[in-house]
């Protein structure tokens, strides 16, 4: 069996400056108590990897609120009106990628491979700076794998040993994001002993979750 | 015959919905599609958040905060419904498993291309997931009104930047439906009570017209709804 | 609720000469009865897709047996003897991939990539006839994405809609097989009403499952 | 004490798992060293055929067709098992979540170039897994004999086909243990009852010898086994 830790200690485990992906997609799947804890313990000049920054009070946008983040890598920040006027004055960088480009580049930096070859933003904006490979008449873009030095994921269960399962759309960029990061911590909204979650519905192994979360009192 | 233009136009192109296929509904108006699937004709709706297979909003109280559609709502599922990850997801959609998706458009040019991501000098949103969508579904149908401010959306060449280099299949607004092909922007429908000079006179581009127009069918209102 | 077929009219739909994927690791999540309704039906000239060729009479091994097989793309054929004999009477062609490269490639093939940017194999013979990517200062081999016209499935369970559930080692290449074919055919051990299987553990959605063979009576 | 050289390769081998690691042992002898892991080391097992967390084989009449090893034979699996598809299974071995993989070797060379997967001109079986273990493990230890009927394995240059570019962690023979490091092979520790200069003669290529060569330590056997 293994520790979990409080949220203000994995809090610590954030340093300033630090990339940080953050799974959930418009705050689903997102770890509220992770995002808070940042928050209290006024993390600075984060770099956030996440699909949106969901809205102003939620999720990741809990984060950009507080002055926490200096660069975002996302899909979409358009249900964020923080995020977007933060980034027109110039204090919060904001890299977009499509979201099917993010997904696969964050599973490219966890899986050992180079890049991405994705027909995705060829002739488009997406494309600006990118290396275009042409393959059988074909153009795709070559995308750079992603990685970052924390993972926050959120699950639905977590065993003592720290496997993990998650929920319906609140899955989304979970599981990749746990093989991309040098440190995983995750919280869930259960934790149930080892065996309750049979080995065909574990999503991330405990093997690759450095810390849990302990559930609130 | 009482109908709001997007209510046409979501009808209209419920038509082009295929048996057993899966489709990917954009925000906006093409969500209004779901609504008119023809009889006889069943579907799979993927929301590219990770599910397949999802049903409208639960009745109040029974929304899951686990469970919502691609715009952050709660939705439900229906039985044999898929949940996935998000790589899974832009695998279903760039590896061609969409037979369709239907997206809004801000412009479409004599050429078939499609801008509905960025208005330089507006706030920006991003892409999220549009540009995989253009680039992977198997067809792209294009909803939306045939001007803005009485200004042309279907333009010569695109004056906003394309969300991809590929033609879309088809686009359908409240004053008719065109196809861009290998010649140009073929004319096929008509709204109904619309004339073709009306439609030419709103379209910023040349369009290709080939006999008569016939006007535009549209799916059945689903029984108990209004219209 | 959708109709199954019998296996040998499953066996009709993979015409000699075809591109066949075959999931299964040793014969384990290989569909049986499919493989031998081909041997039944006297395929010729497939071009088998799978991981390894298994052992005589055992999964793909019958289609070797039987000389349904004209080349063979897989990461191994050393437990097969027939197959190696085969190989060098020129009567098999055997293209080997690495094994992390082969699913890679496949699940490129279905996920509309353009290829797959990997480390393995370079400076060894797995690099011959490859084109070579530096990013970073890293070489990376550049592997085409693989397709077949048709892809057998092996699931423990299917549902009347046709979404398929794996169990344990059975999973393999199953999952990724099932997106890179044309053509996907799938029998079960176990067929069930829709719903039994939740959306978390459905693992191919039946929309991707062409047909599903019905159980031997 | 007696025994065979395999099981003193596998009990030295044990030595070198981490605590709270995740490990893949090849088929063959590699297999051997999870009978030898010391106590109070709790390692996850990996076989790439899709389980992390795999137990020995269950009794007679207890198997399941639906879990083997990657050799095929059926095993159990232990509480907290994960088991997934062969995608996932090489993202974990090519993206570095491997700490160790223990792999059985036909030659290893000065610079540290394992060549463990065909021999021109003898039946070809194929690669398998081996070549992304050997890329992606953070540490590959190549667990064989010293040598083969008589012929030396370590040899200055490969004869025989790497199997990949990178240079391994370490060799463990019934002979020695060798590290390659920038400066060349490096014996760090003989077998039981063996001398440098045995060593040095079944030896193929140059080694560095550092000092006295300590003897080499081995995890105890378990309770229970013989020896």
């Amino acid at each position: 069996m293994r520790i979990a830790i409080n949220a203000e200690e994995a809090a610590k485990l954030v340093p300033d400056g630090a990339s940080v992906m953050v799974a959930g997609f418009l705050g689903v799947g997102t770890p509220e108590r992770l995002v808070e804890a940042l928050v209290a313990r006024g993390a600075r000049g984060l770099t956030v990897i996440g699909n949106d920054t969901a809205r102003p009070g939620l999720g990741i946008g809990k984060l950009i609120d507080a002055g926490c983040v200096a660069r975002v890598v996302a899909s979409h920040i358009g249900t964020n009106p923080v995020t977007q006027r933060k980034m027109l004055a110039g204090e919060i960088q904001v890299d977009l990628v499509p979201q099917g480009t993010l997904a696969e580049r964050i599973r490219a930096g966890g899986a050992g491979l180079g890049g991405v070859l994705t027909p995705t933003g060829v002739g488009t904006a997406a494309a600006d700076g990118k290396r275009v490979i042409e393959l059988d008449g074909r153009e795709f873009l070559l995308e750079p794998p992603l990685r970052a030095d924390v993972a926050l994921l959120h699950a639905h269960e977590a065993d003592h040993f720290f496997n993990l399962a998650y929920r319906l759309t609140a899955t989304n960029f979970n599981p990749v994001m746990a093989l991309a990061a040098d440190c995983v911590i995750a919280e869930a909204d259960e934790v149930v002993p080892i065996g309750v979650i049979p080995p065909d519905a574990v999503r991330t192994s405990g093997i690759l979750v450095d810390y849990l979360v302990a559930r609130g009192r | 015959m009482s109908m709001d233009a997007k209510e046409l136009i979501a009808r209209r192109v419920a038509l082009e919905l295929h048996n057993r296929t899966l489709v990917n509904l954009g925000i906006g108006l093409p969500t209004l599609v779901a609504r008119y699937v023809p009889p006889g004709i069943r579907v799979a709706f993927q929301s590219e958040n990770g599910i397949l297979g999802f049903d409208t909003r639960p009745p109040e109280g029974m929304e899951n905060p686990d469970l919502t559609d691609a715009g952050g709502s709660p939705i439900s599922a229906l039985p044999g419904a898929w949940s996935f990850d998000s790589a899974t997801s832009f695998a279903l959609i760039r590896g061609g498993h969409l037979d369709m998706t239907v997206l809004g458009g801000l412009q479409v040019d004599a050429a078939g291309r499609l801008a509905n991501w960025m208005v330089p000098g507006r706030m920006v949103a991003g892409m999220g997931g549009a540009m995989d969508l253009v680039v992977g579904a198997r067809r792209v149908v294009v909803a939306m009104q045939h001007a803005a401010k009485g200004e042309p959306k279907i333009v010569p060449e695109l004056t906003l930047p394309p969300t991809a280099a590929r033609r879309i299949t088809l686009v359908v607004t409240d004053l008719a439906v065109i196809e861009p092909t290998d010649e140009g922007l073929l004319l096929r429908e008509r709204a109904p009570g619309v004339t073709v000079d009306q439609i030419v006179a709103a379209t910023g581009a040349q369009m290709l017209i080939r006999g008569t127009v016939p006007e535009m069918p549209i799916a059945p209102a689903p029984e108990g709804a209004p219209g």
